[in-house]
């Protein structure tokens, strides 16, 4: 059985490349998929934990997350099409139609 | 817990094997004798016209964003049928709501002509 | 670790990994047969004994075909693609149980490789990878009939998992697990066929659309697509992907078999443990009968039905399914 | 497994009501033909004021329901009555908007009450997960509304970038949630804090999870590092969903921040306070000097409203004193009662002039406006007086509260950073005035009368409640003594 | 006592029926609308006159007290508590007569949005008889700050070129002070749980340890408002750019407000900090007297040299407050009447000026004495007043005010009184000559030829400052009556106070 402490550094790691994802990458999908990836770094731990105090809540916890992840999902992907049908990129960097 | 995923895993490990193994076989044994027309996307005997992959419709889009939503409101059927015996009537209206909720989301999406291929 | 077990599982794993290739090749003859006979023709009996070595004779042919990769393709995944295309079909069935336990050589041994206690979540995942290579292949070949058979085979899988999905429901609603074991021993006296028809019946259908079988081939159907997701692939690669369909529908009719025909159950299984794979070989000797026997029969679906009947009538039907299996386990079971 | 009762349901009767609701106006919306949308927006408001009446109902009653999930107490009750009159305030100011922009559309109704049965279940939640479930429940909604007028670009920017932000801020908040469960095993409060003070919980993972809480929390009401989507969101969203944000998904994200930081982290307070200290100081400059460079009405309320979470994080920086504690819940409440009034009144003007196919009005179009219309110019006026905090109006109050609060907790330094952003911002508030007033002009209402209804009567409750805030104060102070 | 109203209520509030009156009104009623607003103003001034004469002269302590519980801020009541004594009194009645006086003179100058100036005048005249019979510092607070809003208003809407630019600075100037004394302000409610002066006047010892800051809190405020030296620059443009009617109230009430401050609240609640900076106080002071008078003497414009006079005369009353001897702190207190009168009389001959020329420059005068007599003989007797000649109310003032800091124990120094005599010689300078450019000599423009003289409207304006100047020019003793039991009981307690710790 792998002590606990691996299963946290892979999270770490995995939330920290979401995180590095999310402020460097600029095509909007990447950084939806880098928020994907820290959603799971949390689910990760959650269910480490789970698994070391031997309870069943941080799975359950997981469970909803990952509804509440797919729901995020629809909405994102729905978003970036309409966004894509209309300006034809999804480049986050190029979203300057707003300014004062 | 491991006792019970191993023989998958060693499974896993040998199917990968074997299926690496049928490509090798056949880049060992199959000619390689390709021309430009050869190499050309297959489209029919004509020449290619215009990129290869172009942009997906929509629609495929919509299939997607349903498939996440409705396949996630599967997800918890499962855990909810291993444990349905022991909540009983309970879990059956529990069950009525869930899947209320999901017939007024499946009737907007309906109507609102999401379902249509076209 | 004790090594003889593992010595057991590789055993295991390589009898089953012969029994899905030996048998994907057999499928095609079988199905060369039977739908010759049902069209009044012979089918190949030249090679070998009523051309029992027909598919040595094609595999061999197929290894000497040279393989192409089109221009513009993404190297890499065009390559990938078919592998992970059969893995995962390959070792789907790994939870399925094939009978009980035997004696063999002095040593206790299950007949089945793994019997975890979510196997239909992960026969559920499993197949949900398989539509990973299926797309990437249609994406990765630069064409444009492979990319329109790429999309429209991941549309219509992933449409018609929902309803694959919800029909395992009534099984582990019964049992009360989701281990394939408890549900075929569950089924020891009563085969779930009958009390949840409709849940079969959804099976049958999503399970043809899940493995892209007749009426439901619209990803491949040629007078459109010339071969779907697969045109670019010749050789060994479009092997790789012949191989993951066949042993697909051998794996569907497994699962399904084991959900709701009783699996290996049969008359005299406690008693002889070795005729658990028997009657499960026979379950899905007939259940790939069946299979052909549609595509015999039924003419392709038109693409906006296929979707339409996925999503309007199968999606709501399975939902009535789970409903009413639940009303009547509460009514029945106790 | 204990099974929910009748009982549970009971305690969250206003929100039960309100999901239900939603469900039935999405379902009969789609019968309702597009020339009839009105019958969609009445039904929502009913909807509300069906669950605003249920929510009276349950006023002064307290407890638990669903295994300690989510809690019903005084607090929980106003942020309800609170969110629910902001939905109704949305629901009048979409009205005219809406059709006035060729976006009558039934699911702006069914999305803006799922969104607030979020908030509400956030302002009871209990557990950290159910706070995480009803941020969810309330954002992602909003991401939708954010991006109602499509395919217009500016809106479907804001939606993609709130959408990204909020679920970048949803991320850090859910992973701050797992560390606590880490530390304690728990994710509901009691047990996250029986397990603090048996001395069970893991001191240093609590930290980072508190921290985490924290971040999310701080993208999630857009105080001063976590604000770069406010602007943007604010301004390309539709402007009745602009106003909605700023009073609705701030008082809900400064819910369950109080409710978490009190409860959760009482003992981390003394390294918390820094940090919420630097948080407050930080968006009161930031917002308030950004904000003098506006020209856009909608940009300079969003920054506005940056500046304005900072005055209420203000009072809740000594919130480890547990004598101040519950004064600091009270003020925010208080000033965000304020605010909200405040915030609508502002928005509502402005709702009220924008034509259509607009990005928000420009300062210089509101030029003449007292002169033309005496009432709208006076709700602009007081509400901007408001802003600022001029007494005899509620923002005064509120400020004052505040302020007393801070000083109370020995913030004397941060306190005087308030007063003097205040002033900052008193110069950009009565730029607009000063349009307004002074400037000639010709505005023109744009048809419709509801936004001006919601603009007079915010601005008629900033003034009058002024004269009277003691029911308002003991209102604010008594429901939260419930809480814990 | 009406229908058993409060008096002090029915002051204060009386003009908001003014305002509610005037709403009927359309807007093109001009005459009807500013009839209304006389009348209103009228009456409150005869309100005004009634609290007078129920008020006991001889007794030195607040009278007339109200007290109505109103909002209770967790265990904190902020009560709405009324009451005067012999200072406030001076300034209500001040205010009510100037409020009339300045409504008067807006007869034929406002010509535009009549309405809403009347509405907004008699807001801020509730405003500020607010501010002088608050006796609750949070109440005192609000009515101080939302005296800006109705002046911000008459200076950005009715105002000069410049307007907006004033009307800002004015608004952010004073308010930047105010919001220092509110952080003050809580500080002590908590410190000493009310906000009641009168409590909070005998818990003065509970501040001790703050009381430099607290001090210095509210005197910004108040500085700022007064104006006392380096915080002045708001002044002159908002008095240049304000309406005739608006540098009338600025320089007669809303000034005094500053001063009135200092003496209610930075002298009884911070006794020895009070005494402590006197001296630094009295520098500034006297920097005031000294500067406002020699920038006023430099000024072109005559509007602007009126305000800069303000901050001279001020000065003087910001030095007779911090000499802290009951002679000085009573000259102070007339010297507010004073400066009311005279710079308020002045600003409405300006007034009278710019709307025959509409000019204020000095070279565009000259001469005016034979064009406009009746003009010319009134301007030079408030330009006396205000230069503090005997027998006018300004020499009273000023010389009670020497007189006191030259024997004050506080400020230990005869050079206070020295170098603001010499303002007094500076205001008769740059008040003379300017009447001279103005008045005398021969008329140097050709416009200048055809000015009318009063009308008996301006007459009536002008002449209730006249009597004033005369009447306490040459008998105080009514004045002094009202104000030395106040002040004595303030300058005994103070110094009481002081050394109870030294």
């Amino acid at each position: 059985m792998a002590p606990i402490s691996y299963y946290l550094v892979l999270a770490i790691i995995m939330f920290f490349i979401g995180i590095l994802g999310v402020l460097i990458r600029r095509n909007a999908l990447i950084v939806f998929m880098s928020l994907e990836l820290m959603f799971n770094a949390a689910n990760l731990v959650f269910v480490a934990f789970s698994r070391q105090y031997q309870a069943l809540n941080g799975q359950i916890s997981v469970f909803f997350v990952m509804t509440v992840a797919a729901a995020e999902v629809a909405i994102g992907l729905a978003l970036m099409v309409t966004i894509f049908r209309t300006k034809h990129s999804i480049d986050v960097d190029q979203m300057n139609n707003l300014k004062g | 817990m491991l006792n019970d995923y191993l023989p998958i895993i060693i499974l896993l490990v040998l199917a990968t094997v074997l299926g690496f193994l049928v490509l090798i076989i056949g880049a060992l044994f199959g000619p390689r004798r390709p021309t430009q027309r050869k190499a050309a996307p297959y489209e029919s005997g004509m020449i290619p016209y215009g990129p290869g992959t172009r942009r997906i419709s929509v629609r495929y889009y919509l299939v997607a964003v349903l498939f996440i939503l409705f396949d996630i409101e599967t997800v918890f059927f499962l855990p909810w049928a291993v444990v349905f015996r022991q909540l009983g009537w309970f879990a059956l209206i529990e069950m009525l709501v869930f899947i209320g909720i999901l017939l007024i989301g499946f009737v907007y999406v309906w109507k609102k002509g999401a379902l249509e291929w076209e | 670790m004790d090594a003889a077990l593992i010595w057991e599982w590789i055993i295991k794993s390589v009898v089953i990994l012969l029994v899905m290739t030996g048998g994907f090749a057999y499928v095609t003859l079988y199905e060369r047969r039977v739908l010759a006979r049902m069209q009044v023709r012979i089918g190949p009996n030249r090679v070998g004994w009523q051309g029992l070595l027909q598919p040595v004779a094609d595999g061999i042919k197929l290894i000497f075909k040279e393989e192409l990769t089109p221009v513009g393709a993404d190297r890499l995944i065009f390559i990938l693609a078919p592998v992970i295309t059969v893995i995962p079909a390959l070792i789907v069935t790994a939870v399925v149980p094939w009978g009980t336990e035997v004696n063999l050589f002095g040593r206790i041994v299950p007949l089945r490789l793994a019997d975890i206690n979510v196997a239909v979540l992960y026969i559920l995942s499993v197949t949900s990878i398989s539509v990973y290579g299926i797309t990437l292949a249609g994406w990765s070949s630069n064409n444009k009939y492979a990319m329109l058979g790429g999309l429209r085979a991941t549309a219509q899988m992933i449409s018609y998992e929902l309803a694959l999905g919800m029909a395992f429901v009534g099984p582990i609603l019964w049992t009360g697990s989701m281990s394939l074991g408890d549900i075929v021993s569950a089924q020891k006296n009563l085969w779930f066929v009958v009390i949840m028809p409709l849940g079969f019946i959804i099976y049958v259908i999503a399970s043809l659309a899940e493995v892209n079988r007749s009426p439901f081939d619209m990803p491949e159907a040629e007078q459109e697509l010339t071969a779907g997701y697969h045109t670019e692939y010749s050789g060994m690669k479009f092997a790789l992907f012949f191989m993951a369909e066949y042993i697909k529908m051998i794996g569907v009719s497994m699962i399904g078999a084991t959900l709701f025909l009783g699996g290996y159950q049969g008359p005299f299984v406690d008693a002889y443990p070795w005729l658990g794979p028997i009657y499960l070989f026979i379950k899905v000797a007939l259940w790939l009968f069946f299979m052909i026997w549609v595509r015999a029969t039924l003419p392709r679906f038109r693409y906006d039905r296929l979707m339409a009947f996925g999503w309007k009538v199968l999606l709501p039907l399975s939902l009535l399914y789970i409903v009413v299996t639940a009303v009547l386990r509460l009514l029945v079971g106790g | 497994m204990t099974m929910p009762t009748v009982n549970d349901f009971l305690l969250i009767l206003p929100e039960v009501v309100l999901l239900i609701w939603a469900l039935l106006i999405l379902l009969i919306d789609l019968w309702i033909p597009d020339t009839k949308k009105y019958y969609t927006a009445v039904l929502s408001a009913a909807g509300l004021v069906i669950s605003a009446g249920c929510a009276f109902a349950l006023l002064g009653r307290t407890g638990s329901a669903f295994s300690n999930m989510v809690v019903l107490d005084g607090f929980s009750s106003v942020l309800s009555i609170l969110f629910l009159l902001s939905g109704l305030a949305a629901v009048a100011l979409a009205y005219d908007y809406l059709k006035r922009n060729a976006a009558q559309r039934g699911e702006y109704y069914t999305l803006l009450l799922f969104s607030i049965a979020g908030m509400m279940l956030m302002a009871s939640a209990n557990d950290l997960i159910m706070v995480f479930l009803s941020l969810e429940l309330l954002s992602i909604p909003l991401y939708i509304l954010a991006g109602f007028f499509r395919p217009r670009l500016a809106s479907e920017e804001a939606a993609l970038k709130y959408f990204l932000l909020g679920a970048f801020s949803s991320a850090i908040l859910l992973f701050g949630i797992a560390w606590i469960y880490g530390s304690t095993g728990h994710t509901d409060f009691p047990g996250i804090v029986a397990s603090i003070d048996g001395g069970r919980a893991n001191y240093l993972l609590l930290l980072i999870g508190a921290g985490l809480l924290l971040v999310g929390f701080g993208f999630k009401i857009g105080v001063f590092p976590f604000h770069m989507w406010v602007p943007d969101t604010y301004q390309g969203s539709p402007s009745s969903i602009g106003a909605f944000m700023t009073v609705a998904t701030k008082a809900a994200g400064f819910a369950a921040l109080l409710r978490v930081f009190l409860v959760l982290f009482p003992a981390e307070a003394p390294i918390m306070a820094g940090i919420l200290w630097g948080l407050s100081a930080a968006s009161m400059i930031f917002g308030n000097t950004v904000a003098i460079a506006q020209m856009n009405m909608k940009r300079l309320l969003a920054y506005s409203s940056i500046a304005n979470a900072g005055y209420i994080l203000m009072a809740f920086v000594p919130y480890g004193n547990p004598v101040i504690a519950q004064e600091a819940v009270s003020s925010a409440l208080f000033y965000l009662l304020a605010y909200a009034l405040t915030s609508f009144g502002a928005w509502a003007v402005m709702i009220a002039l924008e034509p259509a196919e607009s990005d928000g009005l420009l300062l210089q179009d509101f030029s003449g406006l007292g002169r033309k219309y005496p009432w709208l110019g006076a709700a602009l006026l007081i509400s901007m007086l408001s802003f600022i905090g001029v007494p005899l109006t509620m923002g005064f109050w509120g400020k004052f509260y505040l302020f007393k609060t801070a000083v109370d907790g020995s913030q004397i330094p941060l306190v005087l950073i308030g007063l003097l952003t205040s002033l900052v911002s008193a110069y950009y508030y009565l730029r607009i005035v000063m349009f307004a007033y002074f400037k000639p002009g010709e505005p023109q209402i744009q048809p419709g009368r509801w936004a001006s209804v919601v603009a007079v009567i915010c601005a008629a409750g900033i003034f009058v409640l002024s004269f009277i805030p003691t029911p308002v104060f003991q209102f604010a102070a008594q429901m939260i003594m419930g809480m814990k | 006592m009406i229908s058993g109203i409060h008096p002090l209520l029915l002051v204060t509030f009386f003009p908001l029926a003014g305002v509610l009156f005037i709403t009927f009104f359309r807007e093109e009623q001009k005459g009807a609308i500013r009839w209304t607003a006389l009348i209103t103003s009228l009456i409150t001034f005869g309100l005004s006159l009634m609290v007078l004469a129920g008020f006991k002269t001889a007794n030195p302590d607040i009278q007339m007290e109200l007290r109505i519980p109103w909002v209770n801020i967790s265990g904190l009541p902020i009560d709405f508590h009324a009451g005067i004594d012999g200072i406030s009194l001076l300034m209500v009645l001040l205010t009510t007569l100037l409020s009339s006086v300045a409504i008067l003179s807006t007869w034929t100058a406002v010509q535009d949005r009549v309405k809403s100036f009347m509405q907004v005048f008699l807001l801020l005249e509730t405003g500020m008889l607010g501010v002088f019979i608050s006796l609750d510092l949070v109440l005192f607070y609000i009515f101080w700050e939302f005296t800006l809003i109705p002046m911000y208003f008459l200076i950005g809407i009715w105002g000069g070129e410049r307007r907006l630019y004033a009307s800002f600075k004015f608004f952010l100037f004073t308010m930047a002070g105010s919001l220092i004394m509110l952080l003050a302000i809580l500080y002590i409610g908590l410190t000493a749980h009310t906000f009641d002066w009168t409590e909070l006047s005998q818990l003065w010892a509970l501040f001790i340890p703050a009381q430099t800051w607290l001090f210095l809190a509210f005197a910004l405020a108040f500085a700022i408002k007064v104006p006392m030296f380096p915080l002045h620059t708001w002044l002159p443009d908002a008095h240049v750019e304000a309406p005739t009617a608006g540098s009338v109230i600025l320089a007669g009430v809303m000034l005094k407000m500053g001063a009135y401050g200092f003496l209610r609240f930075n002298l009884p609640l911070f006794p020895q900090a009070a005494v402590q900076l006197a001296p630094w106080m009295a520098v500034l002071a006297v920097i005031g007297i000294i500067y406002g008078a020699l920038v006023a003497f430099a000024q072109k414009d005559v509007k602007k040299l009126v305000a800069y006079s303000s901050v001279s005369h001020m000065g003087f009353v910001m030095l007779g407050i911090f000499a802290f001897t009951p002679q000085a702190l009573s000259g102070s207190v007339l010297q507010m009447v004073n400066h009311g009168i005279s710079t308020g009389g002045l600003f409405l001959i300006v007034g009278m000026l710019y709307e025959r020329r509409h000019t204020r420059l000095l070279a565009d005068f000259g001469g005016l004495w034979k064009v406009v007599p009746i003009l010319s003989a009134l301007t030079l007797i408030v330009v006396l007043s205000s230069a503090g000649l005997p027998g006018t109310n300004g020499f009273i003032g000023e010389f009670t005010i020497l007189l006191g800091s030259f024997g004050s124990s506080v400020l230990k120094s005869p050079w206070f009184g020295g170098l603001a005599a010499l303002g007094v010689i500076l205001a008769a300078v740059y008040l003379l000559t300017m009447f001279e450019k103005v008045f005398l000599g021969p008329i140097s423009a050709e416009e200048n030829l055809n000015l009318k003289d009063m009308s008996i409207r301006e007459v009536f304006t002008l002449l209730p400052l006249i009597i004033l100047i005369f009447w306490i020019g040459l008998y105080p003793a009514f004045f002094y009556s009202l104000i030395n039991p106040t002040v004595e009981k303030l300058a005994s307690t103070v110094l009481t106070a002081a050394q109870a710790v030294h």
